[in-house]
């Protein structure tokens, strides 16, 4: 089974002299649908690990424990995700798991970990639904789906009280839909009066009829979209169409700095994100959103996406959990991820241990970005929560 | 219900488009028996084709006739290297062999382009007819698909060598016998048909961003239309996907957009067991 | 027929505990996840080629079975709290019943009609399914933890579910071998010769024909169920993945369709070679590619694939490998 | 007299099933040959060998000296060496005007397009009046026409018809024969494949008697068509 693997675990000769290490497993889409992201995601992990073992590692119980990663490609496909999990703590013995990227694959290494009662803390995983099956060794860094789009309507409601009509639009995926469910409770809580909720099929790239039904519907606010492609089309057809819209908040593409390509279309969009470089958290551990921010910098030279803040997150937190219980015993440091409660730089952690959903991250909130510009130029600005943000809200848009 | 009126009119434009994409799949198919798989593979094609051209400084508009140009001779080289040798064994065939040309072109693909999206940015007008927004890239569209019909139409009906091709498609060896030389006849239609693809894929591309496995999408709208039309007929794909495009356009309204697949595939399985001629009568 | 008496159905045997033990000695679970995906792409090669290889119609759509299996079977166990066993049966008997009424409307079109008419199938079958709520829509459906805590827990809920698939495996290639040995196989054979013909003969062709197709739906919708169970969850696009049942007819056309030893030849043999593709670095960009070309190279110089290229060496072989 | 069509030691068949044992013939220029015998004798595959949509397994065609054996059935055809094949083959969606231009597609008869299109019109005025029809909807006598006057399109340097009078009623085939013989004396050379054996040997000047995949027996036509042997063994008359 060479071929399966790739050995990227640059271990100390130190380490190995005193055998103080922790493997931590996992795969990477190194190809396929999820190849971006999921190589954003590890390059977080790993700048964290030359940060962590830099520092002479983990300080547990008065030790020092330098980390090893050891990774496979699981090329995006679920069939690969069991296979090398399995692999993974059956044969590489590694100590803790961090996920997958993307909720579909995060759940079917989830049952695994199970399996062996290994402790997994899953990034770039903001299902709801991995969390309520039972699991009890699986610990989410996101912000759940659930929670998505409530700090932008919360945001909505602050910016104009009087505002009735929303429509929400969704791309027909798992992630979005339970998004836009959830979003449509909550709106509905809020005051708002959704007029039309509807999902797209995922390959949609012609939002001509939905555009008519947002138009048909006298829809003043649109929340919605899924990924990136989507979103992009979207965005650009609401501008062609000139559809008069009070605000557009869409998921996941334009928190991308690609977003930025769509020109005027993109100017006023909405969207909320796991993280941005310019938040402002008053962490309690580990380094500052600026550290982390210039540290990737220098490492990758660019900026660093959320995908990697996640990544580093997942880490932190790991290694949070580990210092806290003073050993490694799984049990010790479940107990210490079931207590945890702390401010990192990717915001606040702390994790449901509600045996319906345990392991659903409930401190971490979405900070809402909003295109503007500025001097001329796109820019990407935190207008959502008011004490993390760059910029006013512009609004209304058109 | 002007808004009905606007989704109605969306669908007769982007139908006609179907349409143009289906001619390409039922001519093949009704010239030699070939259910051409690698149609939504040239469809993308034809989408990158446009793309790179239009980097190249070349206005998409223009860009099509050297797109179908590079669709004729790529679909005469598909026909010599993929078709040829086995267009007298059982069906089975010619689909593997042109799903495996399919697979290549995919694969090529999306080794240089990856699957991530592209778009032909070009500058686009927006128009208001009787109070309902239509961009100008549509019409265009919707016309540039009209008229490479009609051009087809010219070129099968009264040109020696189109005249030649419906022969070889109604009787291959009289064909023959009477001193047409068919295997060049079909190579021809092979690459007429292809060519007919990627310029569908061509206008797409004016419309809406594509990633290397857009074709699919229309490569099944394509199946649905010129099924719709009766498999083999132009004029009837043509219809087919007008008819497609209305229905898209006039059920949006009223029921969950993500329904819209389910009825066209079922409606798709009803005519191939009801109709298997299609509406308009095809060959079989 | 003697079946103990023949060599062929010792060898079926023979692999099938091949499968089952290699894994389960060392308790090897990364060679069992590898197996697994084997095993599955055997299924759905061995039933596909009833179709196929067997009666001539090229079902462009089989993974429609697989995906069925899996919604209805994790339907009862994720949302009605059936066992595992009583639902892969429900499912397999009622994906079964479906394909018997579907294939008496669908097997009367001919060659490429039927062949686009399944794929019509499957698409029709995915999109409802992703808008049908009571199997999740586009959300599909996760099975809960209790599933598996049911069955020993996952760990062991796991490998009895790798036992069953390649039980289902054994079975699916003796159906195909006591099909082909079946007048009933004969008759199949002559409907692929010349389907008029055949019914000159008397053989009872639409009868047949839905029959096969109604049989080549049961195994495949039992191993999707069991599958889907492994994976925990479901969704359309990897329920009703057009892609895999198109290279179902790789794996048939590589081993050599209308062999049950090809069949499953082909199907391990696209296994290893896809996995060895998608791993080599440099060529993992290529693997479509070169995997398209093999298939080009296949259909245009050895249409009978490996086992009528090992027949045409040695003669003999078509009497001990069927 | 040099033959216009010479085959020598024809052998051919379908798949593993050999039809042609060794066919001899050879066909005068000017002069109508006849090729009779029983169904099944081989005749029709003859023909196809000739052109070869049947692939000739051994032996030789020449056409006016030249070998011919292995090309193409459409350079045979553009060479002037055209069959009207048995059961029409017309281009049935296409109108009849367009099955007669069809027929002179070949760059050697598109030139006389306009004269040959006349000449068949005179021959056959019912195809002027259905001109514009699809030829899949003519009758049977018409369809007939329409398949001798493609042929002509062609400008044959020599023409073979396989079975004109097939399926057609006794006046409509009387009346076909009496084109035939017209042309025959305009000098057109024809090899003749037909059913109707008294009129194929009362209009032909020499003829072949074929069985089980040879031929038998040859000579003028009126002697072979006095040979009791003839009448009785091969011909069942």
């Amino acid at each position: 089974m060479k071929r399966l693997w790739v050995l990227l675990a640059l271990m100390g000769a130190l380490a190995f002299a005193q055998g103080n290490t922790i493997t931590i497993g996992l795969t990477v889409s190194k190809t396929g649908k999820y190849n971006v992201e999921s190589v954003n995601q590890l390059h977080g992990i790993e700048l964290w690990q030359k940060w962590v073992n830099d520092q002479g590692g983990i300080p547990i119980g008065g030790k020092r424990y330098k980390v090893a990663l050891k990774y496979y490609d699981d090329e995006s496909k679920a069939e690969r995700v069991q296979q090398l999990y399995s692999r993974l703590i059956s044969q590489d013995k590694v100590d803790f798991l961090i996920s997958p990227y993307s909720s579909g694959l995060t759940a079917k290494a989830a049952i695994i970990s199970e399996q062996y009662g290994k402790i997994m803390v899953a990034t770039g995983a903001a299902s709801d639904s991995i969390f309520k099956l039972g699991y009890e060794h699986v610990y989410q860094i996101y912000t759940p789906a659930s929670r998505y789009l409530t700090g932008t309507l919360d945001m909505l409601r602050a910016a104009d009280a009087k505002l009735k009509k929303i429509a929400i639009v969704y791309e027909d995926s798992k992630f979005a839909k339970a998004v836009a469910t959830a979003a449509k409770a909550y709106a509905q809580k809020k005051g708002f009066d959704v007029v039309l909720f509807e999902g797209y099929p995922k390959s949609t790239t012609d939002f001509g009829p939905i555009i008519n039904k947002i138009k048909a519907a006298g829809a003043e606010a649109l929340v919605g979209g899924g990924h990136y492609a989507d979103g992009a089309t979207f965005a650009r057809q609401l501008y062609e169409q000139k559809v008069p819209l009070k605000m557009i908040a869409l998921l996941v593409a334009p928190a991308s700095d690609e977003f930025a390509q769509l020109g005027d279309a993109a100017l006023g969009v909405v969207a909320p994100s796991q993280w941005e470089p310019l938040v402002k958290y008053q962490q309690t551990c580990g380094p500052s959103p600026a550290q982390f921010t210039k540290m990737y910098q220098d490492a990758y030279g660019k900026l660093p996406a959320y995908r990697a803040a996640g990544g580093f997150a997942a880490g932190l937190v790991l290694q949070r959990a580990l210092m806290d219980a003073g050993t490694t015993d799984p049990a010790k440091v479940k107990a210490a991820l079931d207590a945890m409660d702390v401010t990192i730089f990717f915001g606040h952690i702390k994790f449901s241990t509600d045996p319906a959903s345990h392991g659903l991250q409930l401190g971490h909130e979405m900070v809402q970005i909003q295109w503007q510009k500025k001097g001329g130029q796109l820019a990407k600005q935190i207008v959502w929560p008011l004490g993390a943000k760059t910029a006013d809200l512009v609004y209304p848009i058109r | 219900m002007p808004e009905i009126l606007a989704s109605v009119l969306d669908g007769l434009l982007i139908g006609l488009v179907y349409g143009l994409a289906a001619i390409g799949l039922t001519l093949i198919f009704g010239v030699m028996d070939v259910v051409n798989l690698a149609h939504g593979a040239v469809i993308a094609l034809g989408m990158f084709a446009v793309y790179l051209l239009f980097g190249a400084g070349l206005h998409p508009y223009l860009g099509l006739f050297v797109v179908a140009l590079i669709g004729l001779a790529f679909g005469v080289v598909v026909y010599l290297v993929a078709v040829r040798p086995i267009i007298n064994a059982p069906p089975l065939m010619t689909l593997l062999s042109t799903f495996s040309v399919s697979m290549i072109i995919i694969g090529v693909g999306t080794a240089v382009w990856s699957t991530s999206p592209y778009n032909v940015n070009f500058p686009v007008t927006t128009l208001r007819i009787l109070g309902y927004t239509v961009t100008s890239a549509r019409l265009v569209a919707a016309l540039a698909a009209v008229l490479v019909t009609g051009f087809l139409y010219y070129f099968l009906y009264r040109t020696t060598l189109g005249k030649a091709v419906r022969a070889v498609a109604n009787n291959r060896e009289a064909a023959e016998l009477m001193g047409i030389p068919s295997q060049q006849i079909l190579a021809i239609s092979f690459g007429i048909g292809t060519a007919l693809a990627m310029l569908s894929g061509a206008l797409i591309a004016t419309l809406f961003p594509f990633t290397i496995l857009s074709g699919g999408i229309y490569e099944l709208k394509s199946f649905v239309a010129s099924v719709l039309g009766g498999l083999g007929n132009p004029t009837g794909a043509l219809f087919g996907g007008v008819i497609l495009g209305l229905i898209e356009g006039s059920v949006a309204p009223f029921i969950k957009i993500s329904w819209t697949n389910v009825i066209e595939f079922v409606i798709f399985v009803l005519i191939l067991l009801f109709f298997p001629t299609g509406l308009f009568g095809g060959r079989r | 027929m003697k079946l103990f008496a023949r060599p062929f159905f010792w060898l079926i045997v023979a692999v099938t505990l091949l499968y089952a033990l290699l894994p389960t000695l060392g308790q090897n679970v990364t060679l069992r996840e590898t197996l697994v995906l084997s095993a599955i792409y055997i299924i759905l090669a061995a039933n596909l080629n009833l179709m196929i290889g067997y009666t001539g119609y090229v079902n462009f759509g089989s993974i429609v079975f697989f995906g069925l299996g899996g919604y209805l079977t994790l339907w009862l166990v994720g949302g009605h709290h059936w066992g595992l066993y009583p639902a892969v049966l429900l499912a397999g008997a009622v994906t079964s019943l479906l394909a018997f009424l579907l294939g008496i409307g669908v097997l009367r079109l001919r060659g490429a009609y039927f062949a686009l008419a399944t794929i019509g199938i499957n698409e029709a079958v995915k999109d409802f399914v992703a808008n049908f709520d009571p199997w999740g829509g586009a959300e599909g459906i996760f099975l809960p933890f209790t599933a598996f805590k049911a069955m020993g827990g996952p760990g062991k809920a796991l490998w009895t579910v790798y036992l069953l698939i390649v039980l289902v495996m054994g079975l699916s290639l003796l159906v195909a071998y006591l099909v082909k040995r079946s007048k009933f196989g004969l008759g199949l054979f002559a409907i692929r010769e010349d389907e008029d013909a055949a019914m000159v003969l008397g053989v009872k062709a639409p009868l047949f024909k839905t029959l096969v197709y109604s049989l080549s739906a049961f195994l495949p919708a039992v191993a999707g169920g069991l599958y889907f169970f492994k994976n925990g969850s479901i969704i359309p696009d990897e329920a009703f993945n057009l892609h895999l049942s198109i290279e179902a007819i790789v794996m048939v056309m590589l081993g050599g369709q209308g062999t049950v030893t090809g069949a499953a030849v082909g199907a391990a043999l696209y296994e290893r070679l896809r996995g060895l593709l998608l791993t080599i670095p440099g060529l993992s960009n290529f693997h479509l590619v070169i995997a398209g070309v093999l298939l080009l190279l296949i259909i245009l110089f050895a249409p009978g694939g490996l086992m009528g290229w090992l027949y045409r060496a040695w003669p003999r072989l078509r009497r001990v490998l069927e | 007299m040099s033959a216009a069509l010479e085959i020598r030691g024809l052998e051919a068949g379908y798949g593993e099933v050999q039809v042609l044992w060794g066919v001899d013939l050879s066909v005068a220029e000017g002069r109508m040959t006849t090729l009779v015998g029983a169904n099944g004798a081989g005749k029709t595959t003859t023909l196809r060998a000739v052109m070869g949509t049947v692939r000739p397994w051994k032996g030789s065609v020449r056409f006016y000296g030249e070998d011919v054996t292995h090309l193409s059935p459409h350079t045979k055809a553009q060479m002037g060496l055209v069959l009207v094949p048995e059961g029409r083959q017309l281009f049935a969606d296409m109108t009849v005007e367009e099955n007669l231009e069809m027929g002179a597609y070949s760059p050697r008869a598109r030139k006389n397009l306009a004269a040959n299109l006349k000449r068949v019109y005179q021959l056959f005025p019912r195809l002027e009046e259905r001109r514009a029809q699809r030829a899949g909807t003519l009758s049977g006598g018409e369809q007939q026409m329409l398949a001798v006057g493609r042929g002509l399109m062609a400008d044959p340097r020599v023409l073979m018809i396989d079975e004109l009078s097939l399926g057609l009623a006794p006046v409509l085939a009387q009346s076909l024969f009496g084109t035939l013989k017209q042309l025959k004396e305009q000098g057109l050379t024809i090899l003749l494949v037909e059913q109707n054996v008294h009129l194929a040997l009362a209009l032909s000047d020499y003829a072949y008697v074929l069985a089980e995949g040879r031929v038998q027996i040859e000579g003028p036509s009126r002697e072979v068509a006095r040979n009791e042997e003839v009448r009785r063994a091969y011909l069942g008359i």
